[in-house]
């Protein structure tokens, strides 16, 4: 019943079969001269059926990245460079970014969909929510009938658990957690092979949370698409994705089995993160939080940029940007990544540092 | 309930002050009929006709105000509006009724238009922002900022008295009796047309930007953002999520301005020479016909309020947020 | 006449989006995370100095009024002073022409801008003053009071306007620029009365507001210093469409010969035009300038409200840079289809031979693809193609 | 012109003549006793119904000629009038005109004061005698005689069975050449009078067209679509005449009614008769008529301030041939003798204090404005400061006039047959009220009992030597007082085009008032012939 | 309405009175909203019969889902909203405000902290005028070095360190944890006894919210301060809390000290939303399948308000209200299950109650 198949090994690599793969996406705020540069070459690759979990604080550009992933970034959004490959099921590669406006508008939805935190926002007020989301399968489906559509909108609703005498509601009359699901049920509806959610349970409380992602987890099993999944609430990641990535102003900081990143961070941030909430049970463990406050993603430096708040930054850091890279820990599963200086000893080195090794915490 | 309760007190209120200042506003100008009659004239009418105007309307006799407003107010609700001392003795209603279709086919007509292409081009501008689209903005301001009065004889000038395209004045062409005829329609429509475009062009802008403004806020709201991502067409995303949204208050401000409708565009009346409530007003006001005024006022009051009542029910319509049930 | 006024009261929910067009002014606290919070938050000072629009408006305005004040005396001839020029078209002598006595027109209309100048802020102030009052207080206090306050206000919205101030205007003895900046800010205040009262409502129950009250605050001060400098880009607007209102109000007054005559303004200028039927003998420069003036000064007004909405409404702000330089860097901002611009994009187009069998459709059921294949080839890329961009961008 | 073809086109039997009228959509009211209804406001009331004899305004020593009436004999007193109907005049609906109807017309104003404006409070009995009707007045009518003579008459059959107050008019059955067709707000059709008792005329169809303002109508007038009316063109010449030098015409008729420029004799700076001649002597009386008027007010020269020619018979023989001039020499020589003094340029009055004053109007009326701005020039000349003051109609027709509270205004008179009423209106005592009670006329509270006397002595005067006398007093007043200064003369003026007809009343042959709105439209019409 | 607290800067920062002492009381709170439109005499139930104490220097956590009542709790202990029912008192006295001086005794005593640190600031003001006016009013007016000392001090107190750097700022010009310390700052010019925090911390991010968790209870311990803690967060409140409250609309179900709360709940719905809470460390005690929303507060329903949702519910739990039952030292729950009526419903074993609402409540 659990999202996570609890041994790390058990699970297939991404690499082995990604369905969609973002390489070096680079996104800017602002057609003016003096852009805010928000992604600066990300990279991340979702496997096939894969619950892939994005965290970070806010404003990191976890929004930003999904909404550019899939060239829905609002005004006065910018992609600057990169590509993002999806792989359909015969295993033909698309870049959506160069899709032209026909193309991309047929790929959507079939291949991939997005949920988007807030479903009060994410239905439009004055129709019927039954309509919303026949009108998404009718626009695939040029020869369906309005009737068969329709048919299949209350088949998706009963798949999230609600009756479909509600199609004929209007979004207001439903409750939060209800749209919520409404919103999921229009996403499936085509059957996408990739689903991202941004931040769909945050509005809701803890009891109607529970709800949304078991009923995510269900779906999945029974349809088998994948998720990217974003939150900037950690212990929900931890309990639902099979692979998390930490994103730390604009850059992916760390990207592992989620147990790996729970038990085991290896980048500070992540350890930091898992150390600014309490537990609910268990021992109550001591709890640091991050010192300072995040970058102004518009006054960004070289170097790393967690190094004013981190407990184990030195000259180095200021100088050199990290890489993502397997982490320099013994016995680490190799695919998981990480961006700090600590696991880039060589580099340090050939860049005239004094390299210092992954400090305890960090190797845990 | 309590809600309809709170509306109907509303208007009843509403309704009750707006007559009531109708009412007294003229009384308490300097002047009377007769004496307007006699200056409007200068010289034309002998001085010595002022008694017998005086009597000739009515006013020879001495009532308060108050019992005045009283009387008003007992023939208000026999439908009675009395009679208008400029056309006299023709009842103001018949007055009125004269007058009204005309001011309403004109500047309803004019209104739905402007309505209708200002909503459209407010839609492309709001929904194509950032292009060339967005250089109309200032040319539709440019026209809203002019002086009414200024464009329309500007128009007359040229279309009418220099290329001779389009009538300078009238209704329709004097030799025809109004019928239903293909005949008087047709001239209905051709004299209509340079009022009505002068009409529509001074006041497009307002809703090319209402509308302009409320296509950018909506477009960035998720639900557009989320037609987008279903794939749907652009034409279904423009106008079936983001403009559908963005309607709304246009909407009940259309039912708002047809209310106005029927104070006429006084000035387009003027300058055109045409027949209509708005004319009828200014003519009233000048020659201090208080009962012509007071039921023009009351026309005017009671269409608004109507259309008041029209713009929650189709905001009602249109927004289903706003109706209670299930 | 204004049209677009509505005695519609909002019901709670509706305040929000029905304001929105009407003012143009929304409250741009989007619920939409920590980072659109602040990008939604005050905006920086001087920014409202950035927008083109904006500043065109104020310079333009800030001509009309330097005009008003010196006008008297950079005015080449006294305005009412008769010549025998008698309608003269525009020459260097008189740069607008002359009129039927042979006065000066471009002297009149420098000497009139003062008169429209001053009814048109005294009629925008006093208005404002009155609806700020009257709104802001309904809003404030509910109740019994924000009823009778807010019929008071419809009931000035549903009588019409301009012939209500031509009633007024018809009352008072003599019709000097003040007073019928008086009539028109007493028939004109109610619409920012009611834009005020709706804003102040949402305001009422901000939690800041909340704040200063369980801080102990007095319902003065709260009103004064808490809710109105949180109004004051509506009020601005609100007193910015006044003024225009009052201007166009009273230029129709003199127009229709309500309105005192013996004055200069602009109105004036065309009132006396219209009486010697200037178009008709043809003497255009008579009657066009004034109108242009007028024109000219409504749509700087309008711009300067554009300024103001877009300041307080960042989504409203346009894109930023000129459409010309975005069609430079191939941009069109447009929703839902952001813009693909690379810089290096040479070296991308390239298909990688190894993928290249993937190009071919190889399945039939999806007719998109047949559809896609040149394009597909085009974007399906080097998996071995290095990031190219990040060296230029460190 | 958009409608040219409705005015001008058609075959010679079917044009249209088109009356042009400024005054607004009409409601549907023929009655042509009524002030305001739309017979009366558009003028189509003249078509229908007639008067008892034509006058013409532009010559008052001409005789009537009889039109209803055969004859009209007045006593010695003008008490009695006996009027003797035409024969062989039947009504539109062929019933016979009599006596009877005459009489049933008269006695109807006088039961009917709301419909009496010419002789209220003034009819004695009214009877048939002899298929003659006797007309009885309370007092002599001598100055009134024309007004007898165009009151409109109506059918008694039709008539008597109606309340001629709210009565709209019915089908307008008259005697007039015309009957009406058909009646729309904005157009109103007439037709030929098959029962006409004169010629039938020529006009194959008349119309009536309401335009909303004198713009509109200017334009219909410049565009041929009005053929006919009369309103206020600036620069005619160039405006309307222009546009068909051959076709368009403006002319003006005569008459008394004048433009005033009362000065309020009770206050200074015209308490003082002094100054009141000086302004006089300073006024440049053709700058005003040329520049404000556009010429269409023509300029009055006689010293009288009689408008010409209407007004040459009576102007006493002292005067004869005396006309005004600007003479600023003069007028500062009265100002010395009075003991006026300059203080640079600035006149100084006896008192010591700078001469300074108002001259008030309605804004929007802009000759008068223009005038004024004329007269304030002269005033300077002297050295005195006037400064025109614009108010709003209404308080200057309710407050500023009857009261008395200004200085100076300009102000019209009413026109009569006579120059009774012109000097009647400007400085008969009988009219006077003091400052701050209603005056009706003398608003400027001039007070001379003798001037007062002659203007009730020609009123009431059985002999042409004694009137003659009497107002040869009147004027010398007037010239020596100044009571009130004539500006320029407001004779009926009317454009017309001959595109379609031609025959109307010419400068040369000034037949009638060339107005379509009066009785003399009657006569008009009938000598309206088609162009080929 | 004596009060025996001098109030003013010169207050000692360790006050009278020993901690634990009772404060501020609330006595049968009870706040019925009256619905708008409709004419019906409909009411919402937002708080009915809540009593708690809050005490000196310590913090009460007062959780529940989304609308039980908690934010109308503050309020109404603010006197910010009129009572329906029941009484407040602030040492034993009824603190029932009568006119403008009396209320702005008692906000000198009883000072709150708002939600949404973007929302309680205006934007249009300074660091500087909102701490001035908040001094001015409660401690007089201070002028020139000394206001400027006081100001300083305030900012110290609430960690905004140097504080010239913050004094001169505007809200947006700050991160929302500065803003919300600003906030608290302005709360302490008051130098209250008592704090009511409005989930403080909700609207910050993961990193940012220990911050302020810190610095409460900091307050708490440094100046014993009397701490109304809301939040719906019940790992926070085990963190930070000294005893927790639980609501469920508009009632209080179960109440005892927060750790027991949290690791044995003993309320039916107590023991959902513990479960619902994500938790990494125990990804199999997660409560599934939990249906059902809150119930409307205009027709609550009767007896027990949850039981529409109960996996236990009988019809006693349907038709009479349980009252709250001492189910340990110093514990109370409001659960028939714990009354030793015969017909009481028979509740699963603490640690089973997952299981149970899993099994039934798909029925529920
Ligand atoms: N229109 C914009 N102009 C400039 N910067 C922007 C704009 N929109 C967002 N940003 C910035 O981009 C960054 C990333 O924003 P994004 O919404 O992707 O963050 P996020 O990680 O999704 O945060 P959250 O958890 O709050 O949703 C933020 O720092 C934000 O300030
Ligand atoms: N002013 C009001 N008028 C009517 N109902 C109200 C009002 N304020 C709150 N309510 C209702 O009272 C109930 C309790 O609201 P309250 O804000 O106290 O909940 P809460 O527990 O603070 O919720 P959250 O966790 O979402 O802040 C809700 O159902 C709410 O709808
Ligand atoms: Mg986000
Ligand atoms: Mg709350």
């Amino acid at each position: 019943m659990t999202l996570t198949t609890p041994e790390t090994g058990a699970r297939r690599a991404p690499a082995d079969d990604p369905v969609l793969e973002i390489r070096n996406l680079s996104v800017d705020y602002g057609y003016d001269d003096d852009p805010v540069h928000v992604l600066r070459d990300v990279s991340l690759t979702l496997g096939r059926g894969e619950v892939l979990g994005l965290a970070g604080e806010s404003g990191c550009g976890k929004s930003t990245l999904a909404y550019a992933a899939t060239r829905l970034l609002p005004p006065p959004g910018l992609i600057t460079g990169g590509e993002v490959l999806f792989t359909g099921r015969d295993g033909r590669k698309t870049d959506i970014l160069r899709l032209d406006d026909q193309s991309l508008r047929e790929s959507r939805w079939q291949d991939l969909a997005i949920v988007f935190q807030g479903a009060m926002n994410s239905l439009s007020p004055v129709y019927r929510i039954g309509r919303q989301i026949a009108d998404g399968i009718l626009a695939h489906r040029p020869g369906m009938s309005k009737a068969d559509a329709m048919a299949r909108a209350a088949e998706m609703l009963e798949l999230v658990g609600i009756s479909p005498d509600r199609l004929r509601s209007y979004p207001h009359q439903l409750s939060g957690g209800m749209r919520q699901r409404v919103m999921i049920a229009m996403a499936l509806a085509l059957e996408p092979q990739v689903l991202i959610m941004d931040e769909p349970t945050t509005a809701l409380d803890v009891v109607m949370q529970r709800q949304i992602v078991e009923q995510i987890a269900e779906l999945r099993d029974r349809l088998g698409f994948s998720v990217i999944f974003i939150t900037h609430d950690v212990s929900l990641l931890i309990e639902i994705a099979d692979r998390i990535a930490i994103m730390y102003a604009g850059e992916i900081v760390e990207d592992a089995a989620s147990l790996d990143v729970y038990q085991r961070p290896r980048h500070p941030y992540s350890s930091a993160l898992l150390h600014s909430f309490p537990p609910l049970r268990g021992p109550r463990r001591e709890l640091t939080g991050i010192p300072g406050s995040p970058p102004d993603l518009a006054k960004l430096g070289g170097g790393c940029h967690f190094r004013d708040r981190c407990a184990f930054a030195w000259d180095a850091c200021a100088a050199l940007a990290p890489r993502l890279t397997a982490p320099d820990v013994a016995d680490d599963d190799p695919r998981r990544t990480t961006a700090c200086l600590r696991h880039e000893p060589e580099r340090v080195a050939a860049a005239g540092f004094e390299a210092k090794p992954v400090p305890a915490e960090l190797a845990g | 309930m309590r809600f309809f309760l709170r509306r109907g007190l509303f208007y009843v209120i509403t309704f009750w002050a707006a007559v009531t200042i109708n009412f007294f506003i003229p009384r308490i100008m300097p002047g009377d009929p007769v004496r307007a009659l006699i200056a409007r004239n200068q010289g034309r009418i002998p001085s010595e006709a002022e008694a017998s105007l005086r009597i000739l309307f009515g006013l020879d006799q001495d009532t308060t105000l108050w019992q005045q407003y009283l009387d008003y107010w007992a023939l208000l609700f026999r439908g009675d509006l009395g009679i208008s001392f400029t056309y006299f003795p023709t009842p103001v209603s018949d007055v009125i009724a004269q007058a009204l279709p005309w001011t309403i086919g004109l500047v309803g007509i004019a209104t739905i238009l402007s309505f209708t292409i200002g909503t459209l081009l407010g839609t492309g501008i709001g929904w194509r922002r950032g292009t060339w689209a967005d250089s109309l903005l200032p040319i539709s301001t440019f026209f809203s900022a002019v002086p009414y009065f200024w464009l329309a004889l500007i128009a007359i000038t040229i279309f009418s008295v220099t290329l001779g395209w389009f009538p300078a004045s009238g209704s329709y062409d004097r030799s025809l009796i109004p019928m239903w005829s293909w005949e008087f329609v047709g001239s209905v429509i051709y004299y209509g047309t340079l009022p009505a475009l002068t009409i529509v062009i001074s006041s497009i802008s307002g809703w090319i930007l209402g509308m302009r403004n409320m296509m950018v806020t909506v477009s960035s709201e998720d639900y557009v953002t989320v037609a987008q991502a279903k794939g749907l067409s652009e034409r279904a995303v423009m106008f079936g999520y983001a403009a559908r949204n963005a309607i709304l208050p246009q909407v009940s401000s259309f039912a708002l301005s047809l209310g106005f409708i029927v104070g006429g565009t006084l000035v387009m009346e003027i300058v055109f020479s045409y027949q209509g409530i708005g004319y009828l007003l200014f003519t009233a006001v000048a020659a201090k016909d208080y009962p012509l005024m007071q039921g023009i006022f009351l026309v005017i009051t009671v269409a608004v309020l109507i259309a008041n009542i029209v713009a929650d029910i189709a905001y009602g319509i249109l927004d289903p947020r706003t109706r209670q049930e299930g | 006449m204004t049209i677009d006024t509505s005695i519609v009261e909002e019901s709670e929910e509706l305040a929000k989006p029905s304001q929105a067009p009407m003012t143009g002014v929304v409250a741009a606290r989007g619920r939409g995370g920590f980072g659109r919070r602040r990008a939604g938050g005050k905006p920086p000072k001087f920014l409202f100095m950035r927008n083109s629009k904006a500043v065109a408006g104020l310079v333009i305005l800030a001509f009309f009024l330097l005009i008003a004040i010196i006008g008297p005396w950079i005015a080449p001839y006294d305005p009412s002073a008769r010549s025998s020029d008698v309608l003269q078209p525009p020459s260097w002598q008189h740069l607008f022409g002359t009129t039927h006595l042979g006065q000066d027109v471009f002297s009149q209309i420098v000497v009139g801008t003062r008169g429209v100048i001053i009814v048109g802020f005294v009629a925008g102030i006093l208005a404002t003053a009155i609806g700020v009052i009257i709104g802001v207080t309904a809003g404030y206090i509910g109740g019994l009071g924000d009823e009778t306050l807010s019929v008071l206000a419809n009931v000035f919205l549903v009588i019409p306007q301009l012939p209500l101030i031509i009633i007024i205007a018809g009352q008072l003895p003599s019709v000097g620029g003040v007073t019928v900046a008086v009539v028109i800010a007493i028939t004109g205040w109610a619409w920012g009365a009611r834009v005020l009262r709706a804003q102040t409502l949402s305001l009422r129950k901000r939690d800041f507001v909340e704040a200063a009250r369980a801080n102990g605050e007095s319902t003065w001060r709260i009103i004064t210093v808490e809710i109105l400098p949180n109004l004051t880009a509506i009020i601005a607007s609100g007193f910015v469409g006044t003024v225009a209102f009052a201007v166009l109000s009273l230029i129709t007054l003199s127009f229709i010969g309500i309105g005192n005559t013996g004055e200069w303004n602009w109105g004036t200028v065309l009132y006396q035009a219209q009486a010697q039927l200037a178009l008709q003998r043809g003497a255009w420069w008579w009657f066009v300038p004034a109108g242009l003036c007028i024109a000219l000064l409504g749509m700087a007004l309008t711009l300067i409200n554009f300024g103001i909405d877009e300041f307080v409404n960042p989504r409203l702000r346009s894109t930023g840079v000129n459409a010309k330089s975005l069609r430079k860097r191939g941009i069109r901002p447009r929703i839902g289809f952001t813009p693909v611009v690379r810089e290096t994009d040479a070296p991308r187009t390239a298909i990688a031979p190894h993928l290249a069998e993937h190009t071919e459709p190889t399945d039939a059921a999806r007719p998109a693809d047949a559809a896609r294949p040149a394009d597909a080839a085009a974007s399906a890329e080097a998996e071995a193609s290095s990031p190219t961009s990040k060296g230029a961008r460190a | 012109g958009c409608s040219g073809d409705s005015g001008g086109g058609g075959d010679t039997g079917t044009k249209v003549l088109t009356v042009g009228m400024p005054n607004g959509p009409q409601q549907e009211n023929h009655n042509p006793l009524a002030t305001g209804s739309a017979s009366l406001s558009l003028g189509y009331a003249f078509a229908v119904y007639e008067s008892l004899m034509q006058v013409n305004e532009i010559d008052p020593t001409e005789a009537p000629t009889p039109w209803l009436a055969e004859s009209v004999e007045w006593n010695p007193e003008y008490t009695q009038a006996i009027i003797t109907p035409r024969e062989g005049v039947k009504w539109s609906d062929g019933e016979d005109f009599t006596a009877d109807d005459i009489a049933f017309s008269i006695q109807l104003r006088k039961d009917n004061p709301e419909l009496n404006i010419d002789f209220p409070d003034q009819y004695g009995d009214i009877s048939v005698e002899d298929g003659k009707v006797v007309v009885n007045f309370t007092t002599g009518q001598f100055v009134n005689e024309v007004k007898l003579y165009k009151l409109l008459i109506v059918p008694e059959h039709i008539w008597a069975s109606e309340n001629p107050v709210d009565f709209a008019g019915g089908d307008m059955i008259g005697t007039g050449p015309f009957t009406l067709k058909t009646f729309t707000p904005q157009a109103v059709t007439l037709v030929p009078n098959e029962n006409y008792w004169g010629e039938k005329p020529k006009v194959a169809q008349l119309r009536y067209d309401a335009f909303n303002d004198n713009a509109g109508l200017t334009t219909a007038l410049t565009t041929g679509e009005a053929q006919w009316g009369w309103t206020f063109i600036p620069d005619y010449e160039e405006t309307f005449i222009a546009k068909n030098p051959e076709h368009y015409h403006q002319v003006a008729g005569g008459g008394f009614g004048v433009d005033v420029l009362y000065l309020n004799n009770e206050t200074k700076p015209f308490d003082d008769p002094a100054f009141r001649q000086a302004l006089n002597m300073a006024i440049d009386y053709a700058d005003i008529t040329e520049t404000a008027g556009y010429g269409v007010w023509p300029e009055i020269t006689s010293v009288t301030g009689l408008p010409q020619p209407s007004g040459d018979a009576f102007i006493s023989d002292a005067y004869q041939g005396q006309e005004r001039e600007v003479d600023i020499d003069g007028a500062k020589q009265v100002l010395t003798d009075a003991g006026y003094t300059w203080d640079g340029e600035a006149l100084v009055d006896p008192d010591g204090e700078k001469v300074s004053f108002k001259l008030t109007n309605p804004s929007g009326w802009t000759d008068y404005l223009d005038a004024l701005a004329i007269i304030s020039e002269g005033a300077a000349e002297l050295g005195a400061e006037a400064t025109v003051d614009a108010i709003v109609q209404d308080t200057w027709f309710n407050d500023t006039i009857p009261f008395g509270n200004f200085q100076a205004s300009l102000h019209w008179t009413d026109g009569g047959s006579t120059p009774w009423n012109m000097y009647s209106n400007i400085m008969d005592g009988a009219s006077y009220v003091p400052l701050g009670e209603t005056a009706n006329w003398n608003f400027g509270r001039y007070q001379n009992d003798e001037v007062t006397q002659a203007l009730a002595t020609y009123k009431a005067a059985t002999t042409d030597e004694e009137r003659q006398a009497a107002l040869d007093l009147v004027q010398q007043r007037y010239v020596e007082d100044v009571p009130g200064i004539v500006i320029w003369s407001r004779p009926a003026v009317a454009q017309y085009s001959t595109v379609n007809y031609t025959g109307f009343p010419t400068a040369e042959d000034p037949y009638a008032n060339p107005q379509p709105t009066g009785p003399q439209a009657a006569l008009i019409l009938s000598k309206l012939v088609p162009t080929e | 309405m004596t009060s025996l607290r001098i109030p003013g800067p010169d207050r000692p920062d360790a006050p009278t009175g020993a901690p634990g002492d009772v404060v501020l009381q609330a006595v049968d709170l009870r706040k019925h909203f009256k619905l708008k439109g409709l004419g019906s005499r409909d009411v919402v139930h937002a708080v009915d019969d809540v009593n708690f104490e809050l005490r000196r220097g310590r913090v009460l956590a007062l959780v529940g889902e989304s609308g039980s009542g908690k934010s109308t709790i503050a309020r109404l202990l603010a006197q910010l909203m009129p009572l329906t029912g029941g009484s407040i008192r602030l040492h034993g006295e009824d603190a029932a405000v009568r006119n403008r001086r009396s209320f702005r005794r008692y906000v000198g005593r009883v000072q709150m902290i708002f939600q949404d640190p973007f929302g309680s600031l205006n934007p249009v003001h300074p660091v500087r005028h909102i701490l001035t006016r908040s001094i001015r009013i409660h401690r007089g007016r201070l002028r020139g070095a000394e206001l400027e000392e006081a100001l300083v001090e305030l900012l110290d107190r609430v960690q905004l360190k140097p504080a010239e750097r913050y004094i001169e700022k505007y809200p947006h010009e700050l991160s929302g944890g500065q803003r919300q310390r600003v906030a608290i700052a302005r709360a302490l010019a008051a130098d209250p006894e008592v704090l009511l925090a409005d989930e403080p911390i909700s609207m910050l991010d993961v990193s940012i919210r220990l911050g302020i968790l810190n610095l409460l209870q900091d307050l708490r311990d440094r100046l014993h301060i009397a701490i109304l803690y809301i939040t719906h967060d019940i790992a926070s409140a085990r963190y930070f809390a000294d005893r927790t409250m639980v609501m469920y609309a508009g009632r209080i179900v179960e109440s005892g000290d927060s750790e027991s709360v949290t690791q044995d709940p003993k309320h039916p719905y107590t023991q959902l939303l513990v479960r619902s809470a994500p938790d990494p460390d125990d990804l199999e005690a997660r409560a599934r399948g939990a249906r059902g929303e809150a119930p409307s507060l205009v027709k609550p329903p009767s007896g027990c308000r949850f039981n529409p949702r109960c996996p236990f519910a009988t019809d006693l739990c349907r038709t009479e209200v349980p009252p709250l039952i001492s189910v340990g030292d110093e514990r109370e729950a409001a659960c028939w299950g714990y009354s030793d009526r015969p017909d009481r419903p028979v509740l699963a074993p603490a640690g089973r109650g997952a299981e149970r609402i899993e099994t039934e409540g798909g029925a529920a």
